[in-house]
């Protein structure tokens, strides 16, 4: 384990972890599929995640990886509501495109 | 017994009437009017018997700001101006019906609270408050009662609430400025300050804004005319009656000796802006139709006089100030009375509707004659002493502010006469004009015999404001 | 005693005013009118036993009443000074006061408001004798305004009348005008003196060793102008010909005898001042002349019988203020008080006439009456002579003093003065000739109904006419009772007296043969001739502009009074707006903004996400540029 | 920490009342509930400490604000009781709902370790998802918590990711342990970086320019009530937690931090006040309105080591005016499809009590005196002067004037117009609420000292 952040290197893993959120925030502003915008948030947490457990091996600390399974939690619970939430907008229009919600302005 | 008291009995009072309900709250506001009237000379008695009425005591301990009522001659003067107008107002009301008179009148009554509560505050915050207190009631009084247009008072009332909130909003940041470097708001530490000339600058013209907007001087008096126009007549009488006199009072009060400096320095541009009003105003007031919007005009000029009076700094200047907003204060609820007297018969404010009143109702004519000489300062009423001391102190600081200043009492006499010319002489009125009633022969009678009598024998006001004057005059001069 | 006396004096006429005012109406006409004369006629007695007590004890009595104003540097009490200035011009005040208020009695029977017209007379005698026993500036001022209100309301007394009503307002606004002038004075005296007491005032000034002369003067002719409104002198003497819409006897007692000298006892009053400032004097003096030349002027061609008094009336003050000019005070006094006699009774004669056409006033229209109406047609005669400086009428000695201190002083204003009195002589007897002599020429009924006036209205008249006659006899060259009087309250009184050499017997040779000369020329014109002045429309030429009294009233109109109004105006519809507009154009700003606003929260989630990540880039980057 | 398990606890319990048919009872058996757990709360006002090595710190800071969050619930739940009339079946669980948002609250104001932050952050915000939802049938409800649950997720990402880099710097979440680092050695780049993200993602929470466009849509779609907790409960917790987290974890805050405050302030005082001026609803009225307080609360953050009571006092007096207000809206918008400033006109006839409430609400977030308010802002004002920032003050100014333009113009609407029908009904819970909460402002306004003092 050591080893091998010894030879990548953090901040590797940190430039990994920032260009995979980015990829997330991207989907998030881009793709207009609701699902699809689920995924790329579940894309962003991952990454956080991703980079606790290499701070967590860097920092030689149990926390991070401790913390990885709270946001995975909650990300579950999030997406839960969320696709609970998605369901019943189906119902009432009939689509899951955002950017058809544009009921609320002004 | 202290200076509280009164505020407390004006704010049960308000409740009382509120309960009283809509038969009897007219009579409850009266009562307690009279027994707050009543209360504040046997205030003044203690005062003069030397014994301390003031009331302080601590009330936020972070921020340091404490509760203090603080009652010298010139507190207590203005104190009697506002309980004596207020039964007079409130008795003068008699004659009309309001719809949720219980709500009205409870509202007169806070108003006259708030009132004397910035007259007697010696805290700046403690001042604030009551100071915008003040406000809420009249934006009622003129919104709900008020007459004409609803969409136009709509208009000019919520202007008239913007505007001087706008002011003194900017005010209360001075006092926090100057809560900052005095570490209390207590009047006395704010005189002990010693603020740079620049700071005082930026507080001076803080405070000015704020009592620019109330007195009002020009440019800030674009919402006299509609609001005193658009309000009912009761609340025309509290803004010019009492009101303007909350910005005169702070001037002589906060801003003088708080910024002396400042007030020194830029002691002409002050002036003249004063006497640039008594012009203007009264050359507005020439060709008004409003019989209401004219006496607006006309105490704008009167203001604007005792304002420049007051910039002079001299101890004349204050104390003809003083003197002239007393006496402008009965004299412009006279006048707006006298309006209403006339709007209840015939039905109208237009002047080019009345006229040939005289011949209709001679008690009447002699009584509105009368306040017009009082208004344009005939020797022996009370505003000729008030006119005659600050023109007087005009005159010590510059022949010229004096010169033009005093082409008041020739304009003024112009347009008052012209007014009275057309609104009671000519041929009779083809409208009836019933004989005035007893109550409004009343109030007028007793207005009129105030003029009087403090026309020619004004010493004990003199006596009772001089010492606090010229204790201000001191602060004013301290460096 | 003296204390309450001079209460007595000050306020039986207040009290008779109250009277009337609240109780008139319950009195009935008859008994009002006796009540208001009564309370002049006590304060008459008054008088007398104060003149009596001045003429022996040669004592002024000084009272304090009470303190009024305290100004920072000086206290001003309300007090009264009874000294042989202030008791003389009393005497003529109350005196030829009740005399009028007798005379309208019967004059203003007819009138509804009778009690309302007493009580503004008592009014005014009132603040007449403030104004006269005041003994300070201030207490004088109170009566000086005091009685331009009573002339504001007694001008106005037909209130229906709106030209009456302008008429009034003009006068008072007029006189406002000279008030202020008055202020500025106080203001100034009371700045460089620390009082506004007479008598402290006169030790103060004479007793001041470097006076700065500059301020003094700026006081004097402030003063000065104040003057000029009260007295009627150009520029502003145009309110005094509109006062006749007054009633006659008003206009006897107001605006001819008393209120109009004002002017003259403040300046007397203040002698001391004004000898102190001789390029004051010297303006005092020209502008007196030159208003006595141009009144008379106006005065030749005037028809309305009243306008024609009025237009002498200014030109006498004229003449008074010329020798006021010339410091000579006690001949101005002179002339007041015999011009009170004989204006006095030539007004009311002028009303008696009036009367008895039933309100007629253009001369043109009267004529013959010397028949119908015998006493006020002696009477008036009397007058007449003695307002045109015949021997030895009371005129001929007053006038003749001016015209000979102007000789000494300085030719010119004696010619000025001399042509004017000639002119005089030659209006008076013009009215005279077109009321009295030839033949009637007004309406049939009004022929019917001429007859003499009651006695309550020729007793007057006849009181008058004798004063108007033996008048002179106060103060005869050489043997002067009045300036021994007066001494006391004049520096250089005795210095004034002039010898009478032949050369004073010349001057008045002349003056008397331009007194004849005026005389004949309106005989030859109006006897001889038996000409009358033709309609207002025919009026061409000199005569035409002299008839429009040289169009002054509307050059103050185009100069003043409109361009105020259309100031006003633009103020109102303009200034006034534009300036809310400003006010209300920060609202509306926001307003717009918050229009605008709206449109950038459009709903789109991408957007609002994409704001947020620019909030966040820029957050980061600002700390990052910040490390 | 006892009250947050109490907390808890009463949420299990407000769902067993539904499964023993107790539906009645639950609205009052919850205040009483939440009123012994505030009357615990204050008993163990000055016992400060903490508990399970550090996760939660409780001191007087939390304690405050944790009895001030508790109070809003009360008010909350009683006016549940009318709102949810209709459909009785789901009274337990939006109750419950709301009691685990308070725990979350709490535990986000008492936190001692970023992970109990978190967790508080999403129970918070995951229960007012399902809130925003709750109409299910109402698609403008749905497209609100939509709206809010993205962007509330992606901003929870930020802030995790905030949490992960702090803790690359620092390796620990223990707030404690990080102030101590970082005031110590000078640090990698990302420590301020994630403190600056975290910091966006609590001003997203408390609805600050430029993240706070989700905040009128949300307000406008989602159940007047839910409205209700979230521009007060919702919005006085991410504004106390910022306070927190950033008093905490780094004591001297930079200069470019304060300056972006400044801007961010500035920024959404002007913009939540100019927007507010042209909207007829007024939910979203009030949501702009929100975003011009938080604003000014954001002027808290300028003094950060002394501004803690004078933040509190702001936050109490501008929610109880929210609660107020929001009473008083729920009882006119009652089966109302919108809420339209028609609905409010001659609310001063047909009911002249709620009406002035209303109008009290509105004062006192206009900031006129004797009206709590005003002292609020005087007491920021004074703070953030003497901090040096007399610009702020000045704009801060500017703004209360501006933002009296549309209080009033509902008071007009209520005073001046006609109405249009009657309103039936006197809810005991609502005039309850309304009047209870604006005296308890007007008593604040009485007696600042009261609260100034607590954490003085």
């Amino acid at each position: 384990m050591n080893n091998i952040l010894n030879q990548i290197g953090i901040e590797n893993y940190i430039f990994l972890c920032v260009i995979l959120f980015c990829i997330g925030v991207f989907g998030v502003l881009y793709r207009r599929n609701a699902i699809i915008v689920f995924m790329s948030i579940e894309i962003m947490l991952n990454a956080v995640n991703l980079l606790f457990v290499a701070f967590s091996t860097y920092h030689q600390d149990a926390q991070g990886q401790v913390f990885v399974f709270f946001s995975m939690a909650v990300a579950a619970a999030e997406v839960a509501v969320g696709l609970a939430i998605l369901v019943s907008i189906f119902r009432n229009s009939g689509t899951i495109d955002v950017a058809n919600l544009k009921n609320l302005k002004g | 017994m202290n200076v509280s008291l009164l505020l407390i009995l004006l704010l049960v009072g308000a409740f009382a009437t509120y309960l009283a309900g809509d038969k009897l709250a007219s009579k409850v506001a009266l009562f307690f009017s009279l027994a707050v009237l009543g209360c504040s000379i046997v205030l003044l008695n203690h005062f003069n018997a030397g014994e301390n009425i003031s009331f302080i005591n601590q009330w936020i301990s972070q921020p340091n700001i404490s509760f203090a009522l603080q009652a010298d001659g010139l507190s207590l003067a203005m104190l009697l101006l506002t309980t004596a107008l207020t039964p007079l107002i409130i008795f003068s009301s008699f004659g009309n019906e309001y719809k949720n008179a219980k709500s009205f009148y409870a509202l007169i009554l806070f108003m006259a609270f708030a009132m004397a509560g910035t007259f007697l505050a010696a805290d700046g915050l403690l001042y604030y408050i009551f100071w915008e207190l003040s406000l809420i009631p009249i934006y009622f009084i003129a919104l709900l009662w008020g007459n004409g247009d609803a969409e136009e008072r709509k208009t000019a009332v919520v202007k008239f609430f913007i505007y001087t909130l706008a002011g003194s909003l900017f005010m209360l940041v001075a006092f926090i400025y100057l809560y900052q470097r005095a570490g209390s708001l207590l009047i006395d530490d704010l005189y002990k300050l010693d603020l740079t000339a620049s700071e005082q600058l930026w507080i001076f013209l803080a405070f000015f804004l704020a009592y620019a907007i109330k007195i009002p001087i020009i440019p800030f008096h674009t919402w006299q005319a509609k609001v005193y126009q658009k309000a009912p007549t009761v609340g025309t009488m509290l803004l010019s009656g009492i009101m303007l006199k909350m910005g005169l009072y702070s001037v002589i009060r906060w801003q003088l000796p708080i910024a002396p400096l400042a007030a020194k320095q830029y002691m002409f541009v002050f002036i003249a802006l004063g006497i640039a009003g008594v012009i203007y105003g009264s050359i507005v007031a020439l060709r008004q139709k409003d019989l209401k919007k004219l006496l607006a005009y006309s105490s704008l000029a009167h203001v604007g006089l005792i304002a420049a009076g007051a910039y002079t700094l001299t101890l004349d200047g204050l104390r003809g100030a003083v003197l002239q907003m007393i006496a402008h204060g009965f004299v412009v609820v006279g006048l707006f009375f006298a309006a209403e007297i006339i709007f209840r018969r015939y039905d109208t404010r237009t002047i080019s509707e009345m006229g040939g009143i005289r011949s209709q109702s001679p008690k009447f004519t002699s009584m509105f004659m009368i306040l017009v000489l009082a208004s344009v300062a005939l020797p022996s009423t009370f505003n000729f002493v008030g006119e005659f001391t600050v023109l007087y102190s005009l005159s010590q600081i510059n022949i010229w502010f004096a010169i033009l200043g005093g082409t008041t009492i020739i304009l003024g006499a112009y347009y008052m006469l012209k007014m009275f010319q057309h609104v009671m002489l000519g041929e009779t009125n083809k409208k009836i004009f019933a004989d005035v009633t007893l109550n409004e022969g009343l109030t007028m009678v007793i207005i009129v015999a105030v003029l009087f009598f403090f026309g020619m024998y004004p010493k004990p006001i003199i006596d009772l404001i001089t010492p606090s004057l010229e204790n201000i005059l001191t602060q004013i001069n301290r460096n | 005693m003296d204390t309450n006396l001079a209460l007595v004096l000050l306020l039986t006429p207040l009290l008779g005013f109250l009277i009337n005012v609240f109780f008139g109406k319950k009195l009935g006409k008859t008994f009002s009118g006796i009540v208001g004369t009564l309370s002049v006629v006590v304060s008459f007695a008054v008088t007398l036993y104060f003149f009596g007590y001045i003429t022996v004890a040669k004592q002024p009595i000084q009272i304090i009443l009470f303190d009024w104003i305290s100004i920072s540097n000086f206290n001003l009490s309300f007090g009264l000074l009874l000294d042989q200035l202030s008791i003389l011009w009393l005497l003529f005040v109350t005196g030829i006061g009740s005399l009028i208020h007798l005379y309208s009695i019967s004059y203003m029977h007819d009138d509804e408001k009778m009690h309302t017209f007493f009580a503004y007379l008592n009014l005014f005698v009132f603040f007449m004798i403030t104004l006269v026993i005041g003994s300070n500036l201030l207490v004088m001022f109170i009566g000086w305004e005091g009685v331009g209100l009573c002339s504001y309301l007694l001008i106005g007394f037909w209130h229906k009348n709106q030209e009456y009503n302008d008429a009034a307002k003009k006068a008072f606004i007029m006189n406002r005008i000279g008030d202020l002038g008055l202020l500025i004075g106080i203001f100034i005296l009371g700045m460089l003196f620390s009082t506004l007491d007479f008598t402290t005032l006169k030790t103060a000034i004479s007793g001041a060793t470097n006076l700065n002369s500059y301020w003094l003067g700026v006081a004097a002719f402030a003063l000065f102008i104040g003057a000029c409104g009260k007295s009627a002198q150009i520029p502003l003497y145009t309110w005094l010909p509109d006062a006749m819409a007054g009633p006659t006897p008003v206009s006897a007692l107001i605006h001819a005898a008393t209120m109009v000298t004002a002017g003259i006892f403040m300046i007397s009053r203040l002698n001391f001042l004004f000898d102190l400032t001789p390029e004051v004097q010297n303006i005092i003096a020209i502008i007196g002349a030159i208003t006595a030349l141009v009144a008379a002027t106006i005065g030749l061609v005037q028809n309305d019988i009243k306008k024609v008094l009025a237009y002498s009336t200014v030109s006498q003050l004229g003449l008074m203020f010329l020798a006021l000019g010339l410091g000579a005070y006690q001949v101005a006094i002179f002339h007041v008080v015999t011009h009170a006699f004989f204006k006095a009774c030539l007004f009311l004669g002028s009303g008696s006439v009036i009367h008895a056409l039933g309100g007629e006033q253009d001369m043109r229209k009267m004529g013959g009456l010397k028949k119908a109406m015998p006493i006020t047609f002696m009477t008036m005669l009397v007058a007449s002579l003695a307002i045109a400086g015949i021997f030895p009428f009371a005129g001929f000695w007053s006038k003749d003093e001016i015209l000979i201190t102007a000789f000494e002083h300085n030719i010119v204003l004696w010619v000025i003065g001399s042509v004017a009195s000639i002119m005089t002589a030659f209006y008076m007897f013009r009215l005279m000739y077109l009321t009295f002599f030839k033949e009637f020429r007004g309406t049939e009924d009004q022929k019917h109904h001429l007859h003499e006036s009651p006695s309550l209205i020729t007793a007057p008249l006849i009181i008058l006419a004798v004063l108007s006659f033996i008048g002179g006899l106060i103060s005869l060259p050489k043997n002067s009772w009045l300036n021994e009087y007066l001494a006391p309250i004049f520096r250089k009184v005795t210095e004034e007296e002039h010898t009478l050499g032949t050369f004073e017997y010349g001057l008045m040779a002349i003056a008397l043969a331009g007194a004849f000369i005026g005389i004949g020329i309106a005989y030859s014109k109006y006897i001889k001739q038996n000409s009358v002045p033709e309609e207002d429309s025919k009026i061409t030429g000199i005569s035409k502009v002299l008839y429009n009294k040289y169009y002054v009233d509307e050059a103050y109109d185009v100069l003043f009074v409109k361009p105020i109004n259309a100031l006003s105006g633009f103020f109102r519809d303009y200034i006034e707006t534009s300036i809310s507009a400003l006010v209300f154009g920060l609202a509306k700003v926001t307003n717009e903004l918050s229009f605008q606003g709206k449109k950038l929260h459009n709903g789109s989630i991408g957007f609002y996400l994409f704001a947020f990540v620019l909030g966040l880039c820029a957050i980061i980057s600002y700390l990052f540029l910040a490390q | 920490m006892n009250t947050l398990i109490a907390i808890t606890g009463l949420g299990v319990l407000c769902l067993l009342f539904e499964i023993l048919n107790l539906r009645k009872a639950i609205v009052p058996m919850t205040i009483i509930g939440l009123l012994a757990i505030l009357g615990l709360t204050v008993s163990e006002f000055n016992t400060s400490g903490s508990f399970y090595n550090n996760m939660i710190v409780v001191n007087k800071f939390s304690m405050a604000f944790s009895s001030l969050f508790i109070v809003l619930t009360i008010f909350l739940v009683g006016l549940s009781h009318n709102f949810y009339e209709d459909h009785q079946s789901k009274l337990s669980d939006f109750i419950a709902i709301k009691i685990f948002l308070l725990s979350g609250a709490v535990a986000m104001v008492s936190f001692g370790n970023l992970a109990m932050f978190f967790l508080g952050i999403e129970v918070l915000s995951i229960s007012l998802y399902v809130l925003a939802a709750s109409n299910r049938m109402n698609l403008k409800s749905n497209e609100a918590g939509m709206k809010y649950f993205l962007m509330g997720s992606f901003a929870s990402g930020i802030i995790l990711f905030g949490i992960c880099l702090i803790y690359g710097a620092m390796g620990s979440f223990d707030v404690v342990e990080i102030s101590e680092l970082s005031r110590s050695a000078e640090l990698p780049i990302w420590f301020p970086i994630g403190i600056a993200m975290v910091t966006i993602g609590m001003l997203f929470k408390i609805a600050a320019v430029p993240f706070h466009f989700w905040a009128p849509d949300v307000y406008e779609g989602s159940p007047a009530l839910t409205t209700a907790t979230m521009s007060t409960l919702a919005k006085v917790v991410a504004m106390a937690t910022l306070y927190k987290l950033l008093s905490v974890m780094n004591a001297n805050i930079s200069y470019a931090f304060q300056i972006i405050i400044v801007v961010l302030s500035i920024a959404s005082m002007t913009v939540g006040n100019i927007m507010a001026l042209r909207q007829t609803n007024v939910k979203r009225m009030l949501a702009f309105s929100g975003i011009s307080h938080a604003g000014f609360m954001l002027m808290a953050l300028l003094s950060l080591s002394t501004s803690a009571s004078d933040l509190l006092y702001y936050a109490s007096t501008y929610s109880l005016a929210g609660i107020a207000a929001f009473s008083v809206i729920l009882y006119v918008c009652k089966n109302r499809d919108n809420e339209d400033i028609v609905n409010f006109h001659g609310l001063g006839k047909t009911n002249p009590l709620l009406a002035a409430v209303l109008t009290g609400a509105l004062l006192s977030m206009a900031g006129i005196p004797i009206f709590s308010g005003f002292f609020a802002k005087l007491v920021l004002f004074n703070q953030t002067i003497e901090a040096g920032y007399l610009v702020v003050v000045i704009v801060a100014v500017i703004n209360s004037i501006i933002s009296v333009g549309y209080y009033f113009k509902l008071i007009l609407a209520m005073y001046t117009k006609e109405p249009n029908e009657e309103r039936a009904g006197t809810p005991f819970f609502i005039y309850a609420v309304a009047v209870v909460s604006i005296a308890l402002n007007v008593v604040l306004g009485l007696f600042p000292s009261l609260v100034l003092d607590l954490l003085g």
